[in-house]
Order: C-alpha cells, then sequence, then structure tokens
C-alpha cells in the first residue's frame, strides 16, 4: 500500500505545478478570454489540492461557486467589455519590473524564516475525518453569527452590483 | 504514511499567492487585476485549510472560514464587475490607465 | 389552469403514437418506396415513348416530322427511311428523344395524328452520364401496344373507338366480311396490374 | 436465485478480481477495482448515447404518423452505428479566424462534465461507481461545468450565431441551475444526506419521494430544470435551428459535432438517472426483477418523457424562459423547502395536511402573480 500513498503525493506536487503554471499563464497572456480559462484550471488544481487535505465538500463547493458562479461572472463581463475583434494589447504595464523584482526577494527571505519555524503537527485533527454533517453543525453551532451576516452582506452586495451595472435607459 | 509536510503547502500557497500580486499589480486591463485577486484569495484558501488540517485543535474551523471566504469572493466579483461595467459604458475602455482623472 | 394546453398537446401526441401501433393502416400512410410504389394516375405523364403494333418493325410512326416541330424544348431528331432509290419512306430510319431535354409536356402525344408517340408511366430511369445515356435511340424507344393499353386502359379505349371508326370510314366500299385484322376494337378494359381506374 | 441476478455485476468484478489477485500485488488489484468500474461506465455512456439517438428518432417518427429509421439493420438498429461513421469520415472544417486552441478544447471538456456525472448515478443495489458522501453535490457542481465548456465552444468559433447561441445557453442555464439546485434541497433536508446512495436507501419499500406532496411537485421542477439544463426542446434556444443557426455549435463539424450531441445525450441520461434517483427511489423496486433493472426503466421511462416533450412542445421565448425560470420556479421551489421542512417535522396525520395546505397557498399565489396583466384601457385626453 506503500507505493499508492507514494503516487498520492507525487500527485499533489503534480496538481501544484500545474496549478501554478495555470497561474503563471493567467497573469501573462494577451487574451484575456484565455487568463480567464487558465484561471479556471487554476481553480480546479486548487480544488484537487483540497482533495489532498481531505475537504472535499470545499474541493466541490469551490468548483461549483467558484468556477460555476464567479467565473461565469467574470466571462460575462469578459464578453461584455471585450470587442470581439480586439487587438489584444501588451497587458503589463511599466512597473512589471520592480513588481518582480520585489516578489522574488519577498519569497526568499519568506521561505528562509519558513524553514526555521518548527511547527507542532497536531496528528489529531490529520487523521480527524470531516464530513458534511460536521460541518453543517459546526456551520449552526458556534458559527451562526457569522453565517447570518455573510447573508446580508452578500445581499447587500448583490444589490449595489444590480444598481451599478444596471444601465440607466 | 508519512503525510505531506506541511511546509510543502505554504510554499504552494505562497507561490500561489505572489503569482496573484504580481498579476494584480501589473495587469493594465481592470478584469485581469480582479483575476490576480481571485488568485490571492485562492492562496489564502489553501493556507487556512493547510493549518486548520495540521495544527488547529479543531479542524473544522479551517474549511468554515474557507466558505466564508469564497462567499466574499463572490461578492467583491460581483461589485467589481458591475465597477467595470459601469466603467466600460461610461468610459468606452477597460484599461485601468486610462481612469486617471478622479472626478467624474 | 396553468399547464393545460401543454397536456391537451401531450395528449395529441400520445395518441398519434399510439395509433401508428393499435391501428397501424390508419396511422401510418408512408409507403416503403422501393418494396411498395404509390399507384399513379392514369394522365400521369413521364418521358414519351413509341408504339407498334405486333412486331417492333411494325412502327405506327411515318416520320412525319411534326412532333419534332412541335416539341417546345426541340428535343426531338427524326430521319425518315428511304428506300434503294433515295425515296423517303413512311418510316423514321432515326428517332433520338433527348430525355435531358424534354420537359414532358405532352404536346407531341396530342399532335401525332397517327396515334404513335404516348407519355410513359416510367420514372425510374436516372443514368449516370447526361449525354450519351439520356439521348435515347429508336430501339430504347419502341414499346408495343399492349403496354399502353395496360398502363392506359382509359385512353387505350378511346383511341381504338377512334382508330376502329377512321378503318371503318376509309373502307366503306370494301365489303366488311374481311374480319377486320386490327385486334377487337371492343371495349376490353384489360384489368391487368393493380392500377386502379380513378376517373 | 434472484439475489445473485440482483448482484450479478458485483460478483463478477469480485470473482474477476480474485482470479487476478493471485497474480498481481494487493495494492494494484486496488487500482483495478477502481478502473474497471471506470472502464464499465466509458463503454456503457457511448452505447446508451448511441442507442438513446436511435430511440428518439424512432419515438419522433412515430408521434408524426411515420417510421423511424428502418433500413440499416432489422428495425434500424444499426442507424447509431452508419450515423457514427458518418460524422467520423465527415471533414472536420475549422474557421479560419477561429482560436484553434479553444475552438479543439470546447468539444473534449463539454464531454467530459457528463462523464464524470456518472460516476455518482446508484444503477444498482451497490452498484456505484463512487459513493462520495458529498455525490448529489458533486452532480450539481460538475454539471455547472458544462457550462464553461459550451461558452467556450461558442466564443472561440468568432461567429455571431454561435455567440448568440452562447450567451442565450449561459443566461439559461445558470438562471435554471438555481431552481435546480433549490429543488433539490428538500431530498437533502429529509434524507439528512447528500450520498445518493443513502438517498435511494431512505426510498426503499415504495417510499418514494414523489409521493409525498412536496416531493412531487420537486421532482417535477427538477425534471424541467434538467431539461433545461440539457438544453432540450422546450428550452432548446441556444441551438435553436429555425432561429440562431445551430446555436453555439454552428461551427463544428464531424467528430468535434458528435462530441456535443454525445454531450447532449449523456447529459440527459444522467439528468433522468439523477431524477429517478432522488424522486423515484432510485433501484428499488419489487424483488422479483434485479435492481439495475429498475433503475435502467425508470431512466428509460424519463427520457421517454423527454423525447415525448420534443415531440409536442414548441420553442420558448427567451423573455418567457427566463421569466418562468425566475418568476415561477424560483419562488415556487424556496416555499417548497419550508413545506418539506414542515413535512418533515410534524408527525404522520398533520404533514400531510399541512404540506397541502402549503403547496395550494403557494400555486394560488403564483397563479394570482403571474396572471397575464391586461393593460388599462388607454384614455385619449384630446379625443372625445
Amino acid at each position: 500500500m506503500e507505493i499508492l500513498y507514494f503516487f498520492a503525493k507525487t500527485g499533489f506536487y503534480a496538481t501544484a505545478l500545474v496549478t501554478l503554471a495555470a497561474a503563471i499563464l493567467v497573469v501573462t497572456l494577451r487574451n484575456l478570454f484565455h487568463c480567464a480559462l487558465a484561471l479556471i484550471l487554476s481553480l480546479l488544481g486548487v480544488a484537487v489540492t483540497y482533495l489532498y487535505l481531505k475537504a472535499e465538500f470545499l474541493a466541490i463547493i469551490q468548483i461549483l461557486l467558484y468556477i460555476g458562479a464567479i467565473m461565469t461572472l467574470l466571462i460575462f463581463a469578459i464578453m461584455l467589455t471585450h470587442r470581439l475583434t480586439d487587438r489584444s494589447v501588451s497587458q503589463t504595464n511599466r512597473q512589471s519590473l520592480p513588481a518582480f523584482a520585489l516578489l522574488a526577494v519577498f519569497n526568499i527571505f519568506f521561505i528562509a524564516s519558513l524553514a526555521a519555524v518548527p511547527w507542532k503537527i497536531n496528528s489529531a485533527s490529520l487523521a480527524a475525518k470531516i464530513d458534511t454533517q460536521a460541518l453543517g453543525a459546526f456551520l449552526m453551532g458556534p458559527y451562526v453569527f457569522p453565517f447570518e451576516i455573510i447573508s446580508i452582506v452578500l445581499i447587500i452586495a448583490l444589490v449595489g452590483a444590480v444598481i451599478l451595472g444596471r444601465t440607466d435607459q | 504514511m508519512t503525510p505531506i509536510p506541511l511546509n510543502h503547502f505554504v510554499i504552494f500557497s505562497l507561490f500561489l499567492f505572489s503569482i496573484g500580486l504580481y498579476g494584480t499589480l501589473t495587469r493594465r486591463n481592470v478584469i485581469g487585476i480582479l483575476m490576480g485577486i481571485e488568485l490571492m484569495l485562492n492562496a489564502a484558501n489553501i493556507n487556512l485549510i493547510a493549518f486548520s488540517r495540521y495544527i488547529s485543535p479543531n479542524p473544522e474551523t479551517g474549511q468554515i472560514f474557507v466558505i466564508f471566504v469564497i462567499v466574499l469572493a463572490a461578492c467583491a466579483a460581483a461589485v467589481g464587475l458591475a465597477i467595470v461595467l459601469a466603467m466600460y459604458q461610461n468610459r468606452k475602455t477597460v484599461q485601468a490607465e486610462d481612469i486617471h482623472i478622479l472626478k467624474w | 389552469m396553468f399547464g393545460w394546453g401543454v397536456l391537451k398537446g401531450m395528449l395529441v401526441t400520445l395518441w398519434n403514437f399510439l395509433l401508428t401501433y393499435l391501428w397501424p393502416k390508419k396511422g401510418i400512410f408512408t409507403v416503403q418506396y422501393p418494396e411498395k410504389k404509390l399507384p399513379l394516375a392514369q394522365r400521369y405523364r413521364n418521358f414519351p415513348f413509341l408504339v407498334y403494333d405486333g412486331t417492333p418493325h411494325m412502327i405506327r410512326c411515318v416520320a412525319c416530322k411534326i412532333c419534332e416541330s412541335e416539341c417546345p424544348p426541340k428535343c426531338i431528331y427524326i430521319i425518315p427511311e428511304k428506300d434503294a432509290e433515295g425515296r423517303v419512306q413512311k418510316k423514321p430510319a432515326v428517332f433520338d428523344i433527348d430525355y435531358a431535354i424534354c420537359m414532358n409536356c405532352g404536346l407531341c402525344e396530342e399532335v401525332c395524328p397517327f396515334d404513335s408517340i404516348f407519355m410513359d408511366h416510367e420514372y425510374e430511369i436516372s443514368k449516370y452520364n447526361r449525354a450519351e445515356d439520356l439521348m435515347v435511340r429508336k430501339e430504347a424507344l419502341l414499346k408495343p401496344w399492349e403496354y399502353f393499353a395496360k398502363i392506359r386502359p382509359h385512353d387505350f379505349e378511346r383511341i381504338e373507338a377512334k382508330r376502329a371508326a377512321k378503318s371503318a370510314k376509309a373502307k366503306p366500299v370494301a365489303p366488311a366480311e374481311k374480319p377486320s385484322q386490327k385486334p377487337d376494337a371492343g371495349p376490353t378494359s384489360p384489368q391487368q396490374g393493380s392500377v386502379p381506374k380513378n376517373g | 436465485m434472484a439475489e445473485t441476478i440482483d448482484q450479478i455485476f458485483v460478483l463478477a468484478k469480485d470473482r474477476f478480481l480474485d482470479l487476478l489477485g493471485i497474480v498481481l500485488p494487493d495494492w494494484i488489484i486496488l487500482l483495478v477495482r477502481i478502473l474497471i468500474s471506470i472502464a464499465v461506465l466509458l463503454a456503457v455512456a457511448p452505447v446508451v448515447m448511441m442507442y438513446m439517438t436511435w430511440l428518439e428518432r424512432k419515438v419522433l417518427g412515430r408521434i408524426q404518423n411515420r417510421y423511424g429509421p428502418n433500413r440499416v439493420g432489422i428495425f434500424g438498429l444499426l442507424q447509431p452505428i452508419a450515423d457514427g461513421i458518418k460524422m467520423l469520415t465527415k471533414e472536420d472544417i475549422v474557421p479560419k479566424n477561429a482560436d484553434q486552441v479553444i475552438h479543439f478544447l470546447a468539444p473534449v471538456v463539454i464531454v467530459i462534465a457528463p462523464l464524470l456525472v456518472l460516476a455518482v448515478l446508484p444503477f444498482g443495489r451497490n452498484m456505484i461507481a463512487a459513493d462520495l458522501n458529498v455525490g448529489l453535490l458533486f452532480f450539481l457542481g460538475v454539471s455547472t461545468f458544462g457550462v464553461i465548456a459550451l461558452f467556450m465552444g461558442s466564443w472561440a468559433s468568432r461567429n455571431k450565431y454561435s455567440l448568440l447561441g452562447g450567451m442565450r445557453a449561459f443566461a439559461q442555464m445558470i438562471s435554471y441551475e438555481i431552481p435546480m439546485v433549490l429543488s433539490v434541497v428538500p431530498v437533502i433536508l429529509v434524507t439528512s444526506s447528500l450520498s445518493t446512495a443513502a438517498i435511494v436507501e431512505a426510498q426503499l419499500g415504495w417510499k418514494w419521494f414523489i409521493f409525498t406532496p412536496w416531493g412531487g411537485f420537486a421532482a417535477l421542477v427538477f425534471f424541467l430544470c434538467g431539461v433545461a439544463e440539457v438544453n432540450r426542446t422546450p428550452f432548446d434556444l441556444p441551438e435553436a435551428e429555425s432561429e440562431i443557426v445551430a446555436g453555439f455549435h454552428t461551427e463544428y463539424s464531424g467528430m468535434k459535432f458528435a462530441l456535443f450531441y454525445m454531450a447532449e445525450f449523456i447529459s440527459t441520461f444522467a439528468i433522468s438517472g439523477l431524477a429517478v434517483t432522488l424522486f423515484l427511489g432510485g433501484w428499488d423496486g419489487p424483488a422479483f426483477l434485479p435492481s439495475w433493472f429498475w433503475f435502467g426503466l425508470k431512466t428509460f421511462i424519463l427520457i421517454l418523457i423527454m423525447i415525448w416533450f420534443r415531440g409536442t412542445l414548441p420553442r420558448f421565448r427567451v423573455d418567457q424562459l427566463m421569466g418562468f425560470a425566475w418568476k415561477v420556479f424560483l419562488p415556487f421551489t424556496l416555499a417548497n423547502i419550508f413545506i418539506a421542512a414542515l413535512w418533515a417535522l410534524l408527525p404522520y396525520p398533520k404533514n400531510f395536511i399541512a404540506d397541502t395546505i402549503g403547496i395550494t397557498v403557494i400555486l394560488t399565489l403564483l397563479q394570482i402573480f403571474n396572471r397575464k396583466e391586461t393593460p388599462k384601457k388607454r384614455k385619449y385626453l384630446y379625443a372625445n
């Protein structure tokens, strides 16, 4: 069985690579619709990483909500603002190099400091099997207040979006 | 079976976050910026679940927070894209540079 | 109620669906073409054909070329026969109809004084080559008089009566005891074939 | 005896794996166990799709008082194979300034969604490919994925008709997905589990959800939303031949068009399969016939109903289509969740009464609010 777990672990690194590659594509592609699709691919990769963290409910919520709803919205926006025959102008403005340098430095420091931190791995919660019922109970239990607040925020946001987006004819 | 070390998850989400940040900083098109923000949010989500799974006593907290983050990302995307549409209707452009006059 | 119209529509199609199984004769009206064919009306016109009595060389056509001049798209081409001395005979040596051009209008049948060209019921005559195959020569055009009787019995009787009257008028002086060698002019309405008489 | 027939596929798989077990190490057996169910699904789905096209053409023919295809094979049974060959040999045209990569990718991605979805359907007693405890959510999540693929196809072919079709498909799919998800919530509420196998367990012994007051209407709404999700006839605006040439798959020909076609039919099969699992008791049926036969029979009947729709109903106008989803389905499903909660909590005699009252109230309210408002008579000021 050890070999299976080995395959599973290499699977994680493969997904991570694919997601990062797709993320890079999102940032560098010229045609906006192509980078929307690359973003969808990276979101799928993130969903698979949730599976590796044994959070299937979240993986599917990610697919349902992120790809099903938010990306659809994004693609609608791209379609409405992107003239069909628009020649894709170069997408990066002039501060791309300083940003890249800054980020590289930041990454190096972060990883260096990360190696030094001794994480206390709590093996109990690692093996814990969380199914949707437990999540629901938790959502309705201690977290019921943020749950209600979030629904109010959602309604306000949607009403605001409708008012903003309305072409006042 | 030795689980995947926590650091790998953190490094992965770090890279994802920095790519998202790079995208947000350098993208000319406003929708490109929104995509960068989505990437950053996802990176945060991965960290939330990874830490809640590896470290925190009750692992559900991370997942609950990820649900909230996704809902908020949806709100942000909805409002952001409404602004983009309004901007497109008034200014006929979606390039971030052209929107520099604050007084429209 | 809200969905009432939809339900009625659905029942109509359900009824039709079941009808095709419970009562096929009424339900289904498609004819499986190659196996079964729709009966043709008698006056159905397709490309013309020449008629002969008895043997193919007793062709009725006398090469008078009326139909050739009458044909609107000019698709008939006749060369009369010549005997040894070069005198023109009352027989066509060459009688071509270009089926590719003929629009089966039926004018040649109407103007033919000698009842020798009629419109056929044969419609499965597609060929691969337009130039050679559809230029139909005399030999292919010839069909027996009985075939005409079979496909158009009603017209057959009319023409027979007319011919009988003409032959009787033409030879009143000749004694009538000689049996007329033409097939009996009585209204033999041969009913072969499943052609129903739809008058 | 009935038990073995019922479990014939499961036993065959186990016997085959035991045979294999002698030779191969056990972890490969685990992999092979998964691979077998995947292989079976991938083999069964196209065959089911082919013979659904045949069934559709036959039934549509009979509805229109004519025979369906009966030339190729005995009752036209080889017609799907002939269609397949035709599709394979047809020339594959890609428009000049189309977006090559995405134009090629769209049919590939659109087939993935329906095939993925089959993994969650319980075809028979413990004959389910992947018994996830989030099975139902998996189904809904993956079916949203099809929308993106469909839009990729219409956007990449750089054609006004396909773009129009794509926009219509987008709007329709989204506005019919919400009532679909909401109409499933009462089922989850009553069975308190998302896994499809558990849902079927809850309905064993003729206790199907369609017989409950809230279930009957939820099944109707779910089925109609399923028809809309699959772009079939009353809702087939995205590929309306008469209006926009062929909708989103205008620029596709040959095998790519066949893939679009296959995606539509396999998702029809999957949606009716899920409708059967949720409301018609999945593989539950009297014991003398095997369980997978009951699942097949019910799905077959639902597919027939969908074809029946295609034979009868005219196409929706876009505003009717949207109005129907937002003004009728959505309020009804929201109220239905409340009614189902009443049904679940109240004891036996009271919950039926409460439900019937609730349903009649919501239906009358819908009738009142959705009645065709006749404009008031105009009052001309100057004309006397």
